[in-house]
């Protein structure tokens, strides 16, 4: 009955039915483009929330365009009458302060920073807490207590007053620094759950068989752990991101945080002190900061909510192949 | 591996010790020293700038010269016994304005979390009882637009609107100038209407998210076998509401009620300061205007005990409350 | 219902009707059960406390109310008028002061030399400004009469102004700060006053709390007779939003001091009276002397030239800030007075335009050029600096919002840097800066008197001379274009102490004042008017053009001299 | 079918594949509310075992749940450190060799020992395609394939393994499968790694009954093509018969940490030796009306014992019918019954003490 | 498809007493366009153990959940469910109110269902439950405890314990077998269980079953049990039912449905079950797929694996037919299927001395 084993390679590697499995280098990487843009696209947009989350984005990245490349007039005082209202001139179309800056572009000019600040915030959390918490996790023992223990204690410092501190300490311009600096505590709750999922994921039987195989730690991290993780990232992402916009611009509108450039949060405390929240004729001063703060925010919290099911394969087929004849198997017809 | 509980406690404590070098540390990092302001207060006052270290010096009774280990330990022993020096802007011990202090912050920032809590699952629980429905969808977008809202923007217009234009509420402060302290009436009531807008602004920009998660859950537990089975074993309704499926849906968030809190706490520094309502983070901020930094460490360290010993309760009653945790499993927070 | 005001926005609603029954104590009016609700964002009152001659907490504003004052200065007549003091005069090297005949203090004792010789005596250990000039103070002839040896002859304007300037108190109840007297200056000055204060102004302390000191008008005052209402509640605000709004909804009748910018002055209600007095105090430019660009002269009158300052004044607030005609240290009511003729010598810098050719001529002498818009000096380095301005002080900001933008426009690279106000005093003082926005007046009535403003701007205490101005001897183009004149403007100026007359001063003040209009210690931007407010609510009111409204502060000094009184029904 | 045991050994093969020797594994649980001063509790997993494993042989574990086969599979593998004892791969002991110890590199270890899950939904990555899931091992033992190459092979062994049209299969995500297609994936994947021995741990106990034997078969058709052995873990002894049969292998009997029985199939199971194996045959379902007609049980008690302390002596005294005096205190020994059949029983030895005990009353 | 039932007669499924009689039940998902239980009527028998076998997915589960009326939502149950509490009283529950429908359940009819690990709610103690039930149809506390004591040690269980226990201190044996007291709890006549034991390792579904079988003498309770081991029914129960394809295929006494069974598929489920005593060559595998509830194919559902599927098969569907009393079969070719495929655990049975042989 044994096979009479030639070589060391028992399996013949001709393939019976003949199909050529050649594959050239395009056609990997259209297979890459459809894997990871085309089909999360394709997700993302069925989702009505992450729909109007993402239109909404698109404005505050539209407006952080135009401001980059300069395509609309910087603000500046006395470049118009003061306190121009509302939608009462075209060329100010947002009404101007008080002391006769634009308003609009005040808004769009602050956009860019703002989105550097919070992009930067949240990269930081979510990559700290993705390291911290998958090296705890899988790797265990000294490394998962130490990495816990200072997340414990960084956990345990409350956000705000920390920020305030170092921001008085250190004094940051640079919004990147303080995107950073806003979440610098961030990570250790995130860092945390990450870790007590990944103690889950490590148990699962495909990372047992990844590890029988002996595929090295990094591999098995990277497309095994984290892949599984990227829903709840994601989510954290954003939900970080949104903590960025808004504690950036309660400082800021406070006067915690030291500023050199235009911030909504930096109008918000003019337009405050400026009597806009009981003079009609300053209101919009006010208002259309507040505006752009929530739209943004309003915008984080739609991707947050429709996003994780961008990295959830099932949706991504179901969604991405209606059309193919795939054979779904459900939850309930498999096994039991 | 050791005893959970003691564990927990350890680990509470070197937090605390830790913070509190890091608070050590970060004074020695601000800008021109702590000693700038008060030099420069007493320099407009004309005092002479031959005089002015003396004078700082018999201030304080602080010893800039000593070496910093020195500063260290002295720093530490003191603060191990409640001591963080004496406030340079208000010349007072810290720990007075600070015991002062805690009560109104722990006040509101409870009672609005409690609040969101509650509003927060009621909301939550019947948006998942009635899935789908127009209230579902109601709620649902409601809770996401508040979410959306920063709890200043709402403070200061709760502020404007209800305590200037209509003068339902005081516009500061934590009682009335008049009412003396002491369980009577006439303090609640007046301690009620200081806090209500704060507590207002807090609540009504929490209460979505917590909704959110709550109908999440419930409708996660609602899918569960034990439901059903209960509804088949002809439990009132009310029951598996209840008993059933509210109780499995809130235990999750029990988590999320600690971040909360730290939020919370961390967030009063803005929230004080817009009702002018003296509590922990109205003194950070005071502190932070003139460079007080004892002040400013002193209620830095006091907000983060405070959430330290949250947590470390939550941690050790969370075990109580859902009997699958038993020790040394909770993840809490 | 409490008749306590802050607690529900409408003050004294309670008990404003019942005029009669109270006030049976004394004769006299009729006194109303009427509160005046005033505010101070100085801090919590249970944090502070009325010793005056404290470092820190002291709270003037209801240390104003409970304390009278020496004399007061009417910015109307530009006079002082007496109040605890009945005369006071100079004769050679001595100084006297007499004491009012009927000034009590609450307990009825009188006010007597011995009281103002212990706080003149305590005020020596920390250096009080009177004794910049006196050798000693004692008792006169008889109890009321307080004694100077000068240590030289003295201008007499700078003795007045020594007592008179800050409308400085009489507080020093003997029994009280006897005690002090052996003891080091630090120990009156950590003195926290909060008990048993016993008061001779017009009010006594009856309590504070947390939110508001509770103030109960003074039946042993002198003047006793003019207030007619029982209670003074000082409220507690965190901020000057809170003020606005509390003056704006009538939960205030009055606010010694509160910055309103004119869309807000305009929506007050019709019965809120705002009162401007010359604070002689405002926003300027301070430079660090010792930076590359900014101790060039050149460039700091480049920037002098390019500011439009009327345009900043205009946007910070356009009613209440003015612009000196003349960009030196004499505030904008005295320019004329001291400068004279001479006036129209002085470098304006173009206050209302933004004089860029004449600028980039300055720049360009002093070996900088312009490359891709940005002023450079010979080395390449552009003319940038970080511009401190502190974030709390919201007309501030608008102003240093423009400065920066129009100094940008022209060239230089200015970012703003706003800082908390502890860190900006901070970085002056150690003199970490490079150029930004400072006081360019000391303020107070003494301001008024050049001899104040130009000293202190070369040495300006405030930031302990941070500012590093040389005030050594230098060669100016003389005032009159003629030739040359060499100067040595600290000494020159020091010498108007020892001027009786006012002509002597003048001819020294016009020097130094030209030293600093060529040299630009600071860049004078614009002058603040204080504001005042009261509300006629419930209270009579003077008519707004009345003289008595010149005495800062009005809400402090009307109820004393009867002309803020409890309305009827 | 060779099998490398014992006599037949020749020469440098005399090491069996696996040799298991006296092996122990414990685990310490985490302390109770006020255990802080105790012992901590051990969890004797696995106590005291060996077994030898041949080329192409086939082990099947059965026992009850939690009787530690699991753990002593994956002992078998390399996957968990014995506490006790050592597990050598073809005479080169493996924690020894992992630690650099022999001239072996673990690698080639690592890569002969294979395993296949219970669970089909949990033992593939579900974020990532079957074809990159398959990938993997081919990556890792050939680094020089082609991609091209790659898909070849994989196309070709899905094939084998009876997904058709294999292309079509190869782009599924595992949530696109069936339970059955999952554990032929899983059986590809172990197998491209060219193992000397798989553990299938439960790998069928999940498939619905009438797939078992489908996959059984798969498995045996390919140990033989592949030339593997098996350990094959089960609670069913008719599957493990089925499959050790087939197999032409043994069965052992695992009772709480033991092997309490080993032996051929047949012989296993028409003649048990040890009462555990006759509980277990009794437990197992037959159609034979007659012989499935309810009898009681031959046991006393239904409950396991709690694995963290264990009965005293033979560990089944608790629960056995024939249990005596003796087997509370002395625990059996594994004892040669001749043809590779061995039991771990006093009642295997007429000359033991155990006839002249008392029998034990509840 | 309707006519199946008319042609079914009270006497062709040998039930003379039934207790519940399912007439026409059909489950549907999606608005009617998913059949996930297509048209089943069977009846059972009072006092009987009626076993209910199929293959994952088949529909098992809808058809213990349609005795109770409580096909989970959005599922649409139609047909008919009689209850008949004692031989002259017929009640249909579909009919009933919500409070009749609650008293019904568990009082009545009672089950066990798949998975007995979620079936008490974690936070809870296990007593409590008891005590919730009781409450809950107005019955005293204290003596309804005594009762679930007696049954819990009938159970081999230590009542003490075990109430005060929470379900994850237990094992899973134990809590399947709490759970089962649990159902006993209000004596129900009838007690359905949804594979009480899948999740049991086979020692502890074989104790667990033996227990069933002294618990239905002593409780005097008909029983159906429901799994997709047809070992494990067989053993234990009076009659089974086969299901394939959301079908009832074939129904009878349990030894003729096991050793002269009439129905393609239900031989083929013999033979491609591991079975201790069978030669092992004769297991085999049936090929290929049970249809997906969306697409059942027109005619008979087993055609596409049926080696005796002709046309007829796949253009209509096969009724019921009677083999034996009581023994009824829906398959066009029952009477070629024992010759056609021989059941291969046969040997072992004829030597286990199986007096009614293998029909062939
Ligand atoms: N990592 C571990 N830590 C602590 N105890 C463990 C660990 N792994 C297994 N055990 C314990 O060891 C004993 C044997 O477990 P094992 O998984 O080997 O049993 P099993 O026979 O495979 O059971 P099953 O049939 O349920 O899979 C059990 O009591 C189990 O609780
Ligand atoms: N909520 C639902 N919506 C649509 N289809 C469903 C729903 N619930 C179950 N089904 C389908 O109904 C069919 C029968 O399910 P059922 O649970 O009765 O199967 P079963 O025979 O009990 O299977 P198992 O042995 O896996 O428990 C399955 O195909 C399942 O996919
Ligand atoms: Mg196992
Ligand atoms: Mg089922």
């Amino acid at each position: 009955m044994p096979t009479e084993a030639e070589d060391s390679e028992p399996v013949s590697w001709q393939s019976d039915s003949g199909v050529s499995a050649d594959v050239t280098r395009g056609e990997r990487l259209s297979e890459l483009f459809e894997e990871r843009v085309r089909k999360p696209a394709i997700v993302a947009w069925a989702d009505r929330r992450t729909r109007v989350g993402l239109s909404i984005l698109a404005v505050y990245v539209g407006m952080a365009i135009v401001a980059v490349f300069d395509l609309y007039r910087a603000p500046s005082t006395n470049q118009a009458p003061q306190l121009v209202g509302p939608f009462e001139s075209w060329s100010h179309p947002l009404g101007t302060t008080m002391s006769g800056v634009d308003l609009l572009s005040l808004i769009i000019h602050s956009t860019p920073d703002i989105l550097l600040m919070i992009i930067a915030g949240s990269v930081w959390a979510t990559g700290v807490a993705v390291v911290v918490g998958t090296l705890a996790g899988y790797k265990g023992g000294a490394t998962d207590r130490v990495l816990m223990s200072i997340s414990d204690v960084v956990m345990a410092i409350p956000g705000l007053p920390l920020v305030i501190i170092l921001a008085v300490t250190f004094n940051p311009q640079n919004p990147i620094v303080l995107g950073i600096l806003i979440n610098i505590n961030y990570w250790a709750g995130l860092g945390r759950s990450l870790r007590s999922q990944v103690l889950t994921i490590r148990e699962d039987s495909y990372v047992e068989a990844s590890r029988t195989m002996g595929v090295g730690t990094p591999r098995i991290i990277l497309k095994d752990i984290v892949p599984n993780l990227m829903p709840y990232v994601t989510v954290n992402f954003v939900f970080a991101a949104r903590y960025v916009v808004f504690a950036s611009i309660g400082l800021f509108f406070l006067g915690v945080l030291p500023y050199s450039v235009q911030n909504w949060g930096v109008t918000l405390n003019y337009a405050y002190n400026g009597g806009a929240l009981f003079t009609w004729e300053a209101a919009h001063w006010l208002l259309f900061p507040m505006i752009a703060i929530m739209g943004l925010s309003l915008a984080l919290i739609l991707l947050g909510q429709g996003m994780d099911r961008v990295f959830n394969p099932r949706v991504r087929t179901r969604l991405a192949e209606s059309s193919e004849s795939t054979r779904e198997t459900d939850d309930a017809t498999e096994g039991y | 591996m050791g005893h959970y509980y003691l564990r927990r406690t350890a680990r509470a404590f070197v937090t605390v010790f830790l913070v509190t070098s890091l608070s050590f540390g970060l004074i020695r990092l601000l800008p021109g020293g702590p000693f700038t302001l008060l030099r420069a207060n007493l320099l407009r006052q004309g005092v002479p700038a031959s005089e002015v270290d003396a004078r700082i010096a018999s201030l304080q009774n602080i010893q800039p010269d000593a070496p910093l280990w020195r500063q260290y330990l002295d720093y530490m022993g003191a603060a191990a016994q409640g001591d963080f020096g004496t406030s340079i802007s208000l010349d007072e011990p810290v720990a007075q304005i600070i015991a002062e202090a805690v009560p109104w912050t722990v006040f509101i920032v409870l009672v609005s979390t409690v609040l969101i809590f509650v509003f927060g699952i009621l909301l939550g629980a019947i948006q998942a009882y009635w899935e789908g429905s127009r209230f579902d969808q109601l709620v649902s977008g409601a809770s996401i637009t508040l979410m959306s809202v920063p709890f200043y923007v709402v403070a200061v217009l709760a502020l404007f609107v209800f305590a200037y234009q209509f003068g339902w509420f005081p516009t500061a402060g934590t009682v009335g100038p008049t009412v003396e302290p002491g369980l009577t009436m006439e303090f609640v009531t007046s301690a009620l209407n200081h806090a209500a807008l704060p507590i207002f602004s807090y609540t009504i920009t929490g209460i979505g998210g917590q909704a959110l998660a709550m109908r999440g859950n419930s409708i996660q537990v609602l899918g569960n076998d034990y439901v059903e089975v209960a509804r088949l074993r002809g439990l009132s309704d009310r029951r598996i509401a209840t008993r059933y499926v509210a109780r499995n849906a809130i235990l999750p968030l029990y988590t999320g009620f600690l971040l909360l809190l730290g939020f919370r706490l961390g967030g009063t520094v803005i929230l004080e300061q817009i009702f002018s309502y003296p509590g922990l983070g109205y003194y950070m901020w005071s502190a932070l205007e003139s460079n007080d930094y004892p002040l400013m460490m002193g209620t830095f360290l006091v907000i983060t005990v405070a959430l330290v010993i949250g947590v470390y309760i939550a941690d050790l009653t969370y075990g109580l409350i859902d009997p699958r945790i038993s020790r040394g499993e909770t993840d809490a927070y | 219902s409490d008749n306590a005001g802050s607690d529900d926005g409408a003050s004294g609603d309670g008990g404003s009707g019942d005029d009669s029954g109270s006030g049976n104590g004394s004769s006299g009016p009729e006194v109303r059960e009427a509160t005046m609700v005033s505010a101070t964002n100085n801090g919590v009152p249970t944090n502070m406390h009325l010793n005056p001659i404290a470092t820190q907490n002291y709270d003037d504003i209801v240390g104003a109310h409970v304390f009278e004052r020496f004399v007061a200065y009417n910015f109307e007549t530009q006079e002082f008028e007496m109040a605890g003091l009945e005369d006071w005069s100079v004769d050679g090297e001595t100084f006297t002061l007499t004491i009012r005949e009927d000034l009590n203090w609450e307990n009825g004792e009188p006010v007597t030399a011995r009281d103002l010789v212990t706080q003149f005596q305590l005020e020596k250990k920390t250096a009080g400004a009177i004794w910049d000039f006196a050798e000693s103070v004692e008792e006169g002839e008889d109890e009321k009469t307080v004694v100077f040896e000068l240590t030289e002859e003295t201008n007499p304007r700078l003795l007045r102004y020594a007592i008179g300037s800050q409308s400085d108190r009489i507080y020093a109840y003997h029994p009280v700060y006897e005690e002090f007297l052996d003891q080091e200056a630090s120990a009156v000055q950590q003195f926290e006053w909060e008990d048993d204060v016993v008061a001779n102004g017009s009010f006594s302390l009856e309590s504070k709390s947390e939110q508001a000191w509770t103030l109960t008008r003074n039946e042993e005052y002198y003047n006793a007779d003019n207030v007619n209402f029982a209670e003074l509640q000082i409220l507690q605000r965190g901020d000057n939003t809170a003020l606005q709004q509390g003056m704006r909804g009538g939960e205030l009748d009055a606010m010694s001091s509160m910055f309103a910018p004119p869309n807000i002055a305009e929506s007050m209600p019709d019965h809120v009276q705002e009162i401007n007095t010359p604070a002689k105090w405002g926003y300027g430019i301070v430079f660090n002397h010792e930076h590359e660009h900014f101790g060039d002269q050149n460039v700091r009158q480049a920037i002098a030239h390019v500011l439009n300052r009327e345009l900043v004044a205009q946007n910070a607030g356009p009613r209440t800030k003015a612009v000196p005609e003349v960009a030196t240290a004499i505030a904008v009511d005295d320019q004329e007075r001291w400068l004279g003729d001479q006036l129209d010598q002085y470098e304006t810098y173009g206050p209302g335009t933004a004089q860029t050719d004449t600028a980039a001529e300055l720049l360009r002498d002093a070996g900088y050029s312009k490359n891709d818009g940005v002023w450079e000096d010979g080395d390449g380095n552009s003319i940038s600096a970080q511009f401190a301005t502190p974030s709390g002080w919201t007309d501030w900001t608008t102003a240093t919002d423009t400065v920066v933008d129009q100094l940008n426009s022209f060239g230089l690279d200015l970012e703003i840097d706003s800082k908390p106000i502890g860190d900006f005093y901070g970085d002056y003082v150690d003199s970490n800066f490079g150029m930004g926005a400072f006081y360019w007046l000391p303020g107070g009535a003494r301001s008024s008197f050049p001899f104040y403003p130009l000293r202190w701007e070369m040495v300006c205490p405030d930031i302990d001379g941070g500012h590093a101005f040389p005030t050594g001897e230098k060669t100016l183009p003389a005032i009159d274009g003629s030739g040359e004149m060499t100067i040595s403007p600290l000494e020159e100026i020091r010498e108007i102490t020892s001027m009786t007359s006012d002509e002597e001063a003048t001819e020294i003040i016009r020097r130094v004042a030209w030293h600093h209009n060529q040299t630009l210690p600071f860049i004078p931007v614009t002058e603040k008017q204080e504001q005042t407010w009261i509300s006629g609510q419930k209270f009579n009111t003077p008519e707004s053009d009345a003289q008595v409204l010149g005495v800062k502060w009005a809400s402090q000094w009307l109820p004393r001299v009867g002309e803020f009184t409890a309305a009827g029904n | 079918m060779s099998r490398a045991r014992g006599a037949d050994a020749d020469g440098d093969a005399s090491d069996p594949l696996i040799a298991v020797d006296d092996v122990e594994v414990h685990f310490e649980k985490e302390q109770g509310l006020f255990g802080l001063f105790d012992e901590p509790d051990v969890v004797q997993a696995v106590d005291g075992v060996s077994v030898d494993i041949g080329e192409n042989d086939v082990l099947a574990l059965v026992g009850e749940s939690g009787c530690g086969k699991t753990t002593l599979g994956k002992t078998i593998i390399g996957l968990q450190e014995p506490t006790e004892g050592s597990i050598s791969y073809r005479g080169r002991d493996i924690w020894e060799t992992k630690a650099g110890n022999t001239d072996l590199s673990f690698d080639d270890i690592r890569s002969s020992l294979q395993i296949i899950h219970q669970d089909p939904g949990s033992s593939l990555n579900p974020n990532r395609r079957i074809v990159e899931t398959l990938s993997e091992p081919i990556r890792l033992t050939h680094p020089n394939v082609s991609a091209g190459e790659r898909r070849t092979r994989i196309y070709s062994l899905l094939e084998r393994v009876g997904m058709t049209p294999a292309e079509d299969f190869a782009s599924r995500y595992p949530h696109q499968l069936s339970g059955g297609e999952k554990q032929r994936v899983a059986l590809a994947r172990a197998l491209l790694m060219n193992p000397d021995v798989i553990l299938a741990d439960e790998a069928i106990s999940a498939l619905d009954v009438s797939l078992r034997v489908e996959m059984m078969d798969l498995m045996l058709d390919l140990q033989e093509e592949f030339n593997t052995s098996f350990v094959f873990i089960s609670h069913d002894l008719s599957n493990a018969r089925y499959f050790a049969a087939h197999g032409d292998g043994r069965i052992g009997v695992m009772y709480l940490g033991n092997l309490v029985e080993v032996g051929p199939p047949d012989r296993l199971i028409s003649d048990p030796q040890h009462p555990y194996t006759e509980v277990l045959r009794w437990a197992t379902p037959n159609l034979a009306l007659d012989a499935s007609e309810a009898a009681d049980p031959p046991m006393r008690k239904i409950d396991i014992p709690d694995p963290v302390n264990p009965p005293s002596g033979c560990r089944f005294h608790t629960r056995c019918p024939e249990a005596r005096a003796v087997c509370k205190q002395e625990q059996p020994a594994l004892r040669a019954l001749g043809d590779d059949h061995r039991a771990a029983c006093f009642r295997t030895d007429s000359d033991h003490r155990y006839w002249e005990s008392d029998p034990i009353e509840d | 498809m309707t006519t199946t039932s008319d042609r079914l007669h009270r006497a062709g499924d040998g039930v003379s007493d039934p207790i519940l009689e399912v007439k026409n039940a059909s489950v549907t998902y999606d608005d009617g366009d998913t059949y996930v239980l297509d048209d089943v009527t069977f009846s059972i028998e009072r006092n009987e153990i009626l076993g209910v076998v199929g293959e994952s997915g088949s529909g098992k589960s809808m058809l213990a959940s349609a005795l109770l009326d409580a096909i989970p939502a959005p599922g649409h149950l139609s047909g008919e469910v009689l209850y008949h509490p004692d031989p002259d009283t017929t009640v249909d529950v579909l009919e009933f109110s919500d409070a009749e429908l609650n008293e019904f359940r568990w009082a009545e009819v009672s089950m066990v269902f798949q998975g007995a690990m979620s079936s008490f709610n974690p936070t809870m103690k296990v007593g409590a439950h008891f005590e919730d039930t009781l409450k809950a149809h107005d019955r005293s506390v204290p003596e309804g405890l005594e009762f679930a004591r007696e049954i819990l040690s009938d159970l081999y269980l230590d009542p003490d314990r075990v109430l005060d226990s929470y379900p994850h201190e237990l094992s899973g044996g134990m809590q399947q077998r709490a759970l089962i007291a649990l159902s006993l709890l209000l004596e129900p006549e009838v007690l359905v269980m949804d594979e009480p034991t899948a999740a049991l390792d086979l020692l502890m579904q074989r104790s667990i079953l033996l227990l069933l079988e002294d618990i239905k003498e002593k409780y005097d309770v008909t029983m159906v049990f429901i799994t997709h081991d047809l070992p494990l029914v067989a053993s234990l129960a009076d009659r089974m039912a086969v299901m394939y394809a959301f079908e009832l295929v074939e129904a009878g006494p349990r030894d003729q449905l096991i050793n002269d069974s009439s129905h393609p598929y239900t031989r083929a489920l013999l033979n491609s079950t591991p079975n201790i005593d069978a030669p092992l060559e004769d297991m085999r595998p049936i090929p290929g797929k049970s249809p997906a509830p969306v697409n059942v194919p027109a005619g008979c559902s087993y055609a596409d694996r049926c080696p005796l599927a002709t046309e007829t098969c796949r253009e209509s569907d096969p009724a019921f037919e009677p083999v034996e009393a009581g023994h009824t079969v829906a398959c066009h070719h029952w009477e070629r299927a024992a010759e056609a495929i021989e059941l291969t655990f046969g040997e072992a049975a004829a030597v286990g001395g199986d007096a009614e042989g293998d029909p062939q």
